[in-house]
């Protein structure tokens, strides 16, 4: 497993210095309780791009750094300790990988320098329940003259408020669970037919539902082949799958370390509440699952990078771990804080509430086991 | 058995003319009863079903008629309990006044105190609150620090106390204060006051359920006259406890009530996809079922608690495990709802929800507090091991 | 909930005294070191029957006493806590359930005599590999003149070595995992074709696999009606299932004080052991299940003994809640003890081995919830 | 480099002149070579290719040529294993004093012990014993009491030790004894002596799963030189610690090997059967791939606590994590294996179970040691809650 070079600690570091400084949980707050739209900071998201976060992962040629996933996932990390809200995930992850696997030279070059340099919003509109199921597509494309008509809808889809382009996920042919039929769209947020529903979340980040009601698009905004859209759609999913559990990770990490902290400080029967065997016995389990998991998310960052022939395992691996680990690291901050972590003053709830947002993305742990040993073929 | 029969029948006669019909439907949260100064009856037949039972006194029934209360023994309270439950009549009044001030306050009391307290819960006319927890004693309840001094004819309260149900809902607040600060379970005395004296001041706690069922409350040069001292001075900490055992029965065979209605495997079902009539999701049921099955052996220990005790007479050794076993089964259960509702069950307001749904997930992130609330899970597994299990404290 | 009335505080006792003082561990290390047979004491049978156990659960007009599966329940606790290996499951308990759910008057006037006096052996054969699915049999029973001829193989039988009177569950019709066309017949012992290999199994209890080649049975043979034995064969199994669950609670418990007493008296870092709050959580936790798991299998039985309509769930309740404590309870006997927990001179071992067993008979808990859900609707 | 890449040269080709054909393929356990004067070689391959790798001093490639070790450099010592790994080549010696007494001899014995004893490490020629625990003892390993009286040129030795693995087929142990009964750490020092001595007798102990790797061993008056202390009079709690970290990496890079080359997945297909390529019990299915992530999530640990390590010159703070997780780990496996398997896992021995399974039972039930052996995995959870954490202790 690759240790990090000095490029990376210092995109880490700087990562680190940011977040911790410019974007604590506060800030998260402050979103919530002024219903911001966009559910991200404006003149923060710039802050993250002009330091160059937004083009990570995005070639040089189209004005990013091409530093990788294991790259992105540092930041990730440490914006998901302090619960920043960004379109890290929806744009500089997801999009910006469904653009680099599947478009064409032309969609590239139109659209990831965009990307990279902040000033757009991008997103991946795949799920049409509740539930993550990516071959399970109702969303129709039908063929009309050079282009397609788009009708249907699309639901949680991340930033799907405010993204300026949408790559959405249709169906041009076969039955609604196939895997073969499926064909990637780029949509402007400005369609004419699109109508989107902003939802207020528990963990306020901004999600919204789609609705394409006879959406005209051209023939060039077809992202990869027709009809083939889903090897694109899986390989971009785990990328983001891997990416998004480094930010659980992150958050897991900080929700630990503060109630390890909290462990520390706070007495009861005249006794610190961490020299309580059974609470530093759990303490120690939890420390073990994020050690586990941790190791998971760096080998599918690196799978990635390496373009190994075992990313769908380990993305799958990844994300399913992390959401156990962040699962049992909110709910035990909750608890190890007693009525205090109970109080919406205290930020334990806001990490909880957005464990389970991230959980649930991208396919939950169930999911992903399934999925596991469907790859290991039992 | 003659004279019970005789009961019963008077009994569901008075209920069939009496209990008004939509007092027979299922309780909307809105409607709950809790009466008092500053209660409202969304529902008007709410007042009028609290008003009739409690001129009978059967909003207390076994509590002697002197005091307000039916009078009735406790196979008459069974019958009478059990025709309630016959026409599914919801319960007339809830109150901390009934389920945990009232029975101290028969054992400690002074009669005096008595007539002027027991009467006033039995018809609802004043809300209680309970004054135990304080910010630094958390599960250590007898470190608390709020302070009676006594100044002759009355003491003198000045502190704080959290976690105080509905205190800014209350009328009066049974409330545990320190008056010997040399040491510590001996020097606790309990004290009643009424919420409008000088000085109480109670600012409700927002959760991360976005309720505020809790107040912190604190307490500036609040004046208690002497005679609103229940039991001994410095004799508080024995009337704390029994009065913490009714609060734990009233849990105990409550349970967290857990998700309003709706049957966690229908969720499933609907949200989640059916195939063959089976959840979708094959790791999710399994873990439903195993749910479920957890739900049933804990409505099993229930009824095997009761008839133990009923037949024993004393309570069942099992009675120690239902706190612990209740909090975490209810929380499991929320847990495994809003997995079900995938993202559907984690809204907080507004569109793209149904109302259920947003009412579970609030419910979700109330259940975590179930745990912590009355005794954290921690101190009932230390209880179970010591009182239960005999083992011994570590050196 | 029904306590125990006077007749069934008597009872317990006596299996208690009797237990405790004839048949402690020490007698099945004999069983298992002198390597028996048939896998029990026939001393120890012939006191148990003369107490009146192997005939609890049958009719006073057939010799028996007409107690009760609850009361039948009590017993099998108190062995269960020993550990002691006796005929009580397969016979007293499960084959006189089949003959007297579906035995004809003469079945039963001519069998359940013999049960109830202890002077016989009988044992149900339904399962033909390592896992149990009650409705999946293979083994024919064709007809022949006026009787029928059986030809297959029955794994796992209890006491199927020395078994007098073998009800073999066998396919008349239909395929092989349908419900219908499943018929029970009385089989003898000593029967021309059969077969029976002794298996030695890590709990040291007698179990057989049986071949029956061409084994001829006449028709006053069969169990219940031709073609619709699985009722009858699934009302005997949930029975069986409610009493060796109420076994496995017997030797959880036991398995529990054993090590609530180490606890207490080894000390360690000259501190009790006992005193450790992480092993404090742990144990009442597992009290905690204990409790929990014993209502369901009071409730079970008692629902037996009620003809409550709920039979069916309560059984899979008691058998899975059952094994999944005892799998706990012997599990944390073991690790609690530390080394001396692993030795063969220890007891440990042998509750852990009879759990594993104990579990897998008659469906473990994976069966059990699965079929809870089906009974459930989900 | 280069002189790195005409060792790998020089190496493969001696490989592959003198590893004989078998030592290239999987070890059965009775071939395991653990060499001594009572040992046997099932295989006469293994004799040849142990006497081949020793004279080479490559039993021991660190070890300085002096001691008859490799005196090969850390990179070389790399080399060799990779050349080994390519041509699957079995582990020559399998020796306590390998990869636990031979370091702390190389650290604190004096230069007379190190020419005694390494030597006949290297070769096999010794096979060694580890005198530690005690029946009272347990995880409180300081609290020892088995007496060393110092006798003017010798030491007596009294007492007894138990879980002394394969103390019936050791020809010498190492052994901590008290040599100072007024205090605790302080008081013990670190002995050798021969098992041959008058007055050691190692009974086996028999464990659940059938086995014997244990004894107890049993001291009476045992004289040993004064030759043969290691390090300082009441020096040997020091010693001992060092011992146990050579002991626990030893146990955390090899793991605890875990079901004998069965996967678990193809053992549920084949004993439970599958529906449409899937495991039929939908439940034991998520379970076992469940388990599956949990063994891949661990072996990339090792991996990255190894990377981690080698980069940054220290010990990963994961390292602490691994002992407790292998532990659960394997018993995890033998349990869902177990399970899979159905009654055809739980035979005992003789007619009806493949050997295979008699195998695999076996080995569930010897897992259950994993989390005892080696510093229990409480004792694991605290250390990690104490040293990793910072936590302290219970005053």
């Amino acid at each position: 497993m690759a240790v990090l070079n000095e490029e990376q600690v210092m995109l880490r570091d700087a990562a680190r210095d940011w977040t911790q400084e410019k974007s604590p949980v506060t800030a998260l707050r402050k979103l919530r309780d002024t219903k911001s739209a966009t559910g991200f900071d404006a003149a923060a998201w710039t802050d993250m791009a002009q330091m160059g976060w937004a083009g990570v992962i995005i070639p040089e040629a189209h004005g990013g750094a091409d530093f990788g996933y294991r790259s992105l996932g540092l930041v990730l990390e440490e914006t998901g300790r302090t619960l920043t809200a960004s379109p890290l995930v929806s744009t500089a992850l997801t999009a910006a990988t469904a653009l680099m696997l599947g478009g064409s030279e032309a969609q590239q070059a139109a659209w990831l320098p965009k990307i990279a340099s902040g000033e757009m919003v991008a997103t991946l509109a795949v799920d049409e329940t509740a539930h993550h199921h990516p071959s399970t597509i109702a969303l129709t494309a039908t063929k009309s003259g050079s282009g397609y008509v788009l009708n249907g809808t699309k639901s949680f889809v991340l930033d799907g408020g405010s993204a300026d382009l949408l790559i959405v996920v249709a169906r041009t042919s076969g039955a609604k669970s196939d895997e073969a039929g499926i064909t990637l769209f780029l949509v402007d947020g400005s369609a004419k037919g699109l109508t989107r529903q902003n939802l207020t979340m528990v963990d306020s980040r901004a999600v919204a539902n789609l609705t394409l009601s006879h959406v005209e698009v051209t023939a060039d905004s077809v992202l990869g082949p027709v009809d083939g859209g889903f090897a694109i759609l899986e390989q971009t999913l785990d990328r983001a799958r891997a990416g998004l559990a480094a930010e659980m990770i992150g958050t897991a990490t900080q929700a630990f370390e503060i109630t390890l902290d909290y462990l520390k400080t706070r007495t009861q029967f005249g006794q610190g509440i961490g020299t309580f065997q059974a609470l530093q016995h759990r303490a120690a389990k939890l420390y073990t699952d994020l050690e586990l998991a941790r190791s998971c998310v760096q080998a599918a960052l690196d799978a990635i990078d390496e373009k190994s022939n075992d990313i769908r395992a380990l993305a799958s691996l990844a994300k399913a771990k992390a959401g156990d680990v962040l699962h049992l690291a909110s709910n035990e901050m909750v608890q190890m804080h007693g009525g205090i972590g109970m109080t919406d003053a205290h930020d334990a709830g806001l990490y909880m509430k957005r464990a389970r947002v991230a959980e649930a993305t991208f396919g939950g742990s169930s999911y992903h086991r399934d999925r596991y040993a469907k790859l290991g073929g039992f | 058995m003659a004279e019970l029969d005789d009961f019963r029948a008077e009994t569901r006669a008075w209920l069939e003319a009496n209990c008004p019909q939509s007092m027979r439907t299922p309780m909307p949260g809105e409607e709950t009863p809790w009466a008092g100064r500053k209660g409202t009856f969304k529902n008007p037949d709410s007042k009028l079903w609290l008003d009739r039972m409690a001129a009978k006194g059967w909003t207390a029934p076994t509590w002697p008629k002197a005091y307000g209360g039916g009078g009735l023994s406790r196979g008459e309270a069974k019958v009478l309990e059990q025709e309630m439950a016959r026409i599914k009549a919801r319960p007339p009044l809830f109150s901390f006044g009934l389920w945990m001030l009232g029975p101290v306050l028969l054992e400690y009391a002074t009669e005096e105190q008595k007539l002027t307290h027991l009467p006033k819960i039995v018809t609802g006319e004043i809300r209680w609150c309970q004054g135990y927890s304080e910010p630094g004693a958390g599960s250590d309840l007898a470190s608390l620090q709020t302070r009676a001094e006594d100044k002759g004819d009355h003491y003198l309260v000045n502190g704080q106390k959290v976690w105080t149900s509905y205190a800014d809902q209350a009328d009066w607040i049974f409330c545990l204060v320190r008056t010997d600060t040399t040491v510590k379970h001996e020097g606790i005395s309990f004290l009643l006051f009424d919420m409008t004296t000088p000085g109480v001041e109670p600012r409700p706690i927002k959760l991360i359920s976005g309720e505020s069922p809790f107040c912190e409350t604190f307490f500036t040069d609040v004046k208690v006259p002497k005679a609103q001292l229940v039991g001994k001075l410095n004799g508080g900490w024995e009337i704390a406890k029994r009065l913490l055992q009714y609060e734990r029965q009233n849990i105990s065979s409550s349970g967290f009530g857990g998700a309003a209605g709706l049957e966690l495997e229908r969720v499933a079902l609907s949200h989640v996809g059916e195939v063959d009539g089976k959840i979708a999701d094959a790791d999710l049921r399994a873990r439903i079922a195993g749910h479920k099955m957890d739900a049933k052996a804990f409505a099993l220990t229930v009824r095997r608690v009761e008839a133990e005790s009923k037949a024993g007479g004393t309570i069942s050794p099992a009675t120690s495990i239902i706190k612990y076993a209740a909090a975490k089964l209810n929380q499991d259960k929320y847990e495994l709802l809003v997995e079900s509702m995938g993202h559907q069950g984690l809204g907080w307001e507004g569109e793209g929800f149904t109302k259920r749904e947003l009412i579970e997930t609030r419910g979700w992130l109330r259940s975590k507090g179930n745990s912590i609330e009355g005794g954290t899970s921690e101190i009932n597994l230390n209880v179970v091991a010591k009182r239960v299990l005999g083992l011994l404290d570590h050196q």
